[in-house]
């Protein structure tokens, strides 16, 4: 049993670091969720260095990994540093394309992302379809030598700077549910693409999301990842490529000691919410060794994950992760009062209202990418071996 | 007992349902949040007097309806459902109840008709820079000066500050507080907004509603501005705050039945997995858990709101209602939300209206541990409990 | 809308108070759960008031009752005298016989319930037959003259003190489900029976029920309740009579406020938990408010009972108030730190190991009767109106 | 980076497992509850010894295995799933690691062995009559009377006073404690039970274990029985402490594990409306909720466990431990009792054993109150975290 990266493990850490102090600008951290030129620029130099195609193959752009743990220290280290993480691009579309794309594709987009060159969305959500992807109705119509494309999707996050939907889509009417999906590439500047923008709540400058509408859009049918109609087992497998997931704690780390550092320092008229305070210096204590446990859980995944996918584990930590959020903007919502309800703008507003943003997108991070009750419901089926809940009775009624 | 409306209840409560479903949509709400710069609506504040409800508990020798405090819980929680903003809750219930306990016949008979007219608007000019409600944590000084005295200090969260006529102010005129128990030596003050010395700074909120920080610069005012006693406000105050705190509790619940009403329909009408997301036990034991904490809380609020109405001490009653219908509805638009998945976090969602509300209206007018400490006080510091 | 009673209903409440206060003696109090000689004159002195048959005819032995909150009044203040209200015997078996039972039932049972002649067992649950009632195997054999029946079943609180069993058996191997069980009423003593103690964690003097064993007893016809093979929707029914059910407040109430006054006496040392511990203080204050709406659950089925069956009202009085009995013991315990964990004996155990015993049994409480997750899915079905979970897809699949 | 376990802990674990499994079932427990008078059994103790368990931490040098902090979870997670009854805790990790760290060579080479060998039983008698634990609360006092100590004073939950031969006895010598935080002034005592003076009263508890009342009426013992510096005993102790935080958590965290395995298999085995259980939502909500908490609190105990044998200040570490993994496995007890339904509450029943020791493990060696205080310590008096 061993909690410690190895001698290499550190050595690549603290090389991973100096590059990170050296190049992580205050509009890198910025960036976390929102493309901007200083991320493009930020990611290309982590390209540079080799770091984006770490594990893949040399022909397409790869390069070897000095440890299995490459990608962990990278990411965990990212996040610390509130820079963007290696994720989707690598950890979803280059997996797929590896394992299931033509020659020609990997020839053609591997090399590209492991360079930084482009941006991609995932294209996946509809209003019909959120947990549920076997119900969407984005519909791809074989013409002979191409693809095309009609429908909408929502929730599409890179969609007003991408160079590429990396897009789910239904190609067959007859087939039956979940075997009549494929995944396309479909190029941005596509005629007949056209995107609206979603704003979440309380947030109308930063984050962003969008709508794009699909209006006989031509797909060329080399853009097929795969074979057809096989896109839902392709995007099942692509869940257990996604060991970037498992970074999930450094975020609620970095939340959580943000708040505290802002309530050791915060002056009300002379009162300070955790020195004058017993209860809400207890309730901080509680909280800490809660978002402790995520940092348990983070660790857990990634003893794992050197033997095997942690799936179950990561589960728990993202489940865990979107826990804290909630409980640490809830109690530091309490704690300031009303205080607490001002937003950026008012010089009295909590760390320039990101205590309040932070606090109505806590939920939405219970429901993004699964939800609390997904991952439960994985956790109960996957490692506990209950059944499915859906499942017909197991004794006939009489 | 029953907890069946009088006619005169049903048919308050069926108007004013009908008035807000007709008037206060979410193109409404949307325009006055993003467009208005008062906050709120000048015409249907008009309406509001046509229909009676600024007067609702005022004496009707002044003009008021002299209806009780169970009809304005009935009446503000159909506000409450379409989260109508308007300056309802302190000009009618904050100052207009303390007028009417303290006021002189001469500021009685002065004031209160104009409260019932909608030709005066109050703000309530008593936070400042705490995260406490007690009123041990006011600095704001009135020091006399001849015949009059001038106000200096901070008033933050004065809600609808700019547009209000008149100011109730809470000063210091006996000195500082000795300690947090402390509620000696305040003074109330009604201050004409507009008065020399007096400026207002709009502090942007979650709820995008219209809080004001409030400066008074050396504010000078006559001696016939103070209302009720010198320097002890409190005991005057405190049942208007009591009253105030039961108005809003029964406004946040309206609140919490409409996101839950919402979140319900969306549960039967959502279909994921060849399913309404409502079939799944989750979803059940959530709504369910929901729809019984609203339950408390209403009959709770009622319930305080009838003990007020016949005259007791309802001290302990408003410390537990505003503790559990703060957390209790916050709690309620977080869950609606959830119920709605990732839609119920997009600013264009009709609900994160009420998300954005949660919040900030549990933690208006004291936050939860300000109530906690009321209670301890009543059940904890006082004579035991008679458990026979 | 009126939260108070009407003069009428007050003179009765005031008449009963009286009552109370000469009545309830030390030993009354102890008998809330089990029976006692002093339990049984006790209740023979209500029914000799009329207090029992309240609203039943007067040709089965009922009296008027002057008010229909009669029953809850009385219960109300029984429950604040910490004295056994009136339940099962009255509101479950009385009901069910002036419903459905034959006309020398009633002439022979109803009577002897309203005069408190003979203590009555409910006899629904076995080892395979939890929630699930229609699981019962426990059968009774149709022998022409009488029925034989053989069995076992368990969680029969009465069972060692009882005169009768009002009992749901098995009466056909042929029909299904929930159409094959009989109501039957068995004398206690009839040759066969047997049983054995069963007691509740924790609680080895008071808190017992019992296994029963069925071997070979002959129960006359004139015995089945109804008809024959009716019993599950007899026992259905009979949930809708249990009016008296709707009294859950007043016991949480008590051991809130029992607690709350010993936690201002106690004294560890020299410091007194509520006012030298903010943290403690803030914490019952918030659990104050918690129990006090569990008051008001409770007033509003009493307003609602006027009306119509609260059903949904007392799930929810029910589920909070085994909500509450689990607060209260849990922070009762962990503001007691390890005196907490002393039992009855040791000096310095809290309230003499009551806080002890309590905290042990309130998990019970929360399944007893249904539960709080059962008393939700009530509430989501009936006031909610949300499909079952069990259900079919709505949609076909595709 | 990984949580494998070396061959050597594999064989540890294994060989736990296997001698709990065929030697600690519910019968014995049974039967050490209501018919043993010690409280556990002494022919086990003497397995222990044999497997050199009762030297798992304890120097080579004194006969001890050498063996790591992560090695004695690894072995007392075993003995809590079975939740075995024993003195090791305090014989083998408080008195064991106090005596290691403070003791003389002469105390080292004399008492360290016979603890190894099983031959030797210490109880911790520090705990007085006060909610609290922190070290101010002791008020029992030891006296300098010539060439000797006086104690005199009494203390609560000594676990197996009446069966120890050594009593490690917390006294003050250095005058009363100024405020809470205040951990001067105590020094450490090895006193012979059988002393004159000294009297035991077992305490009945909710686990039915064997905590004891200790007298102390004018114990005379001489200064060789001192542990450490006089005075200065906290500094001594605390890591004691903290190792014995450790291995109670690890032992609460197997019972965890062994409660929810329980519910589990129960859960697909109960058959009620025609389907296990173990289908509806809500139990796999429960089920699922308890096991990520249980794996939290393991890896935390192990973490901890890890750094402390870096030689790292755990001080934190150890504090976030104990709060969350007392509370986590109090609420698995609970949650895997409510599993069981009604059963899950009957005195025969297997589980509730679990359940009675559930909130007295989550209240011993100091409840959530005090260690939540040691995490407030460390995360808001001390310096800020680089957050880089």
């Amino acid at each position: 049993m061993n909690f410690e990266w190895s001698e290499a493990e550190k050595a690549y850490r603290s090389e991973v670091v100096a590059f990170l102090e050296e190049h992580v600008t205050e509009e890198v951290r910025g960036s976390w969720l929102v493309d901007t030129p200083a991320r493009i620029e930020f990611v290309s130099k982590m390209a540079a260095k080799g770091w984006l195609g770490q594990g893949f193959p040399e022909k397409y752009g790869g390069t070897p990994s000095t440890t299995p743990f490459a990608q962990y220290i990278l990411n965990v280290e990212l996040d610390r540093f509130n820079a963007p993480i290696v994720g989707k691009n690598v950890g979803t579309i280059a997996r797929t394309i590896l394992h299931v794309g033509s020659e020609s594709l990997k020839l053609d987009f591997l090399p590209k992302i492991f360079n930084n060159e482009g941006q991609w969305a995932l294209t996946y959500s509809e209003p019909s379809a959120g947990t549920d992807l076997g119900n969407i109705s984005t519909f791809a119509e074989n013409k002979g030598d191409h693809l095309e494309v009609n429908g909408m999707k929502h929730y599409i996050t890179s969609a007003h700077f991408c160079d590429w939907y990396w897009m789910v889509v239904k190609t067959s009417h007859e087939l039956p549910k979940h075997k009549n999906l494929s995944l396309i590439i479909v190029d941005a500047n596509s005629p007949g693409i056209s995107i609206a923008p979603m704003y979440c709540v309380g947030t109308t400058t930063a984050e962003r999301t969008n709508q794009v509408f699909f209006d006989r859009v031509k797909v060329p049918n080399s853009r097929i990842v795969g074979e057809l109609n096989q896109g839902f087992y392709y995007m099942m497998q692509a869940i257990d490529y996604e060991r970037f997931a498992i970074i999930a704690a450094a975020q609620h780390n970095r939340r959580f000691h943000k708040i505290l550092e802002y309530f050791k320092e915060v002056d009300f008229a002379g009162e300070r919410p955790l020195t004058d305070d017993p209860v809400s210096r207890s309730q901080m204590a509680r909280l800490a060794s809660r978002v402790e446990v995520g940092n348990m859980l983070e660790r857990l995944c990634m003893c794992i994950a050197a033997e095997r996918v942690p799936s179950v584990e990561a589960s728990m930590n993202k489940a865990w992760g979107a826990m804290m959020h909630d409980e640490t903007c809830s109690l530091a919502e309490n704690i300031l009062g009303p205080y607490g309800c001002l937003a950026k703008g008012s010089p009295y507003a909590a760390l320039q209202g990101y205590i309040m943003e932070e606090y109505l997108m806590a939920g939405h991070g219970r429901i993004a990418a699964g939800g609390v009750d997904t991952a439960k419901t994985i956790i109960a089926r996957r490692l506990l071996g209950l059944p499915n809940s859906f499942a017909p009775p197991v004794l006939s009624a009489r | 007992m029953d907890i069946k409306l009088s006619e005169d209840q049903n048919l308050l409560q069926d108007t004013a349902a009908r008035f807000m479903q007709r008037e206060c949509g979410f193109e409404f709400l949307r325009d006055i949040e993003n467009n208005s710069n008062t906050g709120f609506c000048p015409h249907m504040w008009r309406s509001f007097a046509e229909m009676g409800w600024l007067g609702i508990n005022l004496p009707e020798e002044y003009g008021g309806m002299g209806m009780t405090m169970v009809d304005n819980v009935i009446l503000l929680r159909e506000l409450g459902r379409k989260i109508c903003p308007s300056p309802l809750l302190h000009t009618v219930v904050t100052a207009g109840e303390s007028i009417s306990r303290c006021g002189t016949e001469v500021q009685k008979r002065e004031l209160l008709p104009s409260i019932v007219a909608g030709t005066s608007v109050y703000a309530f000019a008593f936070q400042e820079l705490s995260r406490f409600f007690h009123p041990s944590h006011i600095r704001c000084e009135a020091k006399v000066e001849g015949d009059a005295y001038v106000i200096s200090g901070r008033k933050m969260f004065v809600e609808f500050a700019d547009r209000a006529d008149t100011l109730l102010v809470v000063a210091r005129t006996g000195g500082p507080a000795i300690n947090r128990k402390d509620s000696s030596g305040l003074t109330m003050f009604l201050v004409d907004r507009h008065s020399v010395g007096v400026t207002c700074e709009l502090m942007p909120t979650m709820s995008r509603d219209r809080q004001y920080e409030v400066v008074f610069d050396n504010v000078r005012v006559p001696e016939s501005c103070i209302l009720g006693n010198v320097d002890r406000a409190w005991a005057d105050l405190e049942p208007a705050i009591q009253k105030t705190a039961i108005a809003l509790c029964a406004y946040t619940n309206g609140a919490g039945f409409e996101m839950h009403a919402r979140a319900t329909q969306y549960a039967k009408d959502r279909v994921q997995f060849d399913r309404p997301i409502g079939q799944m036990m989750t979803i059940q034991m959530y709504l369910a858990q929901s729809i019984m904490e609203l339950y408390g809380a209403d009959t709770l609020t009622l319930f305080t709101a009838s003990n007020m109405d016949q005259g007791l001490n309802v001290r302990g009653y408003v410390g537990k209602m505003k503790a559990f219908c703060a957390e209790t509805v916050c709690r309620n638009m977080d869950t609606g939300s959830q119920i709605f998945g990732g839609m119920g976090y997009m600013e264009d969602h009709d609900t994160t209206l009420y998300l954005r509300r949660g919040k900030q209206l549990e933690l208006m007018l004291g936050g939860t541990e300000y109530w906690l400490e009321v209670i301890a006080e009543e059940i904890i510091d006082r004579q035991p409990v008679n458990l026979s």
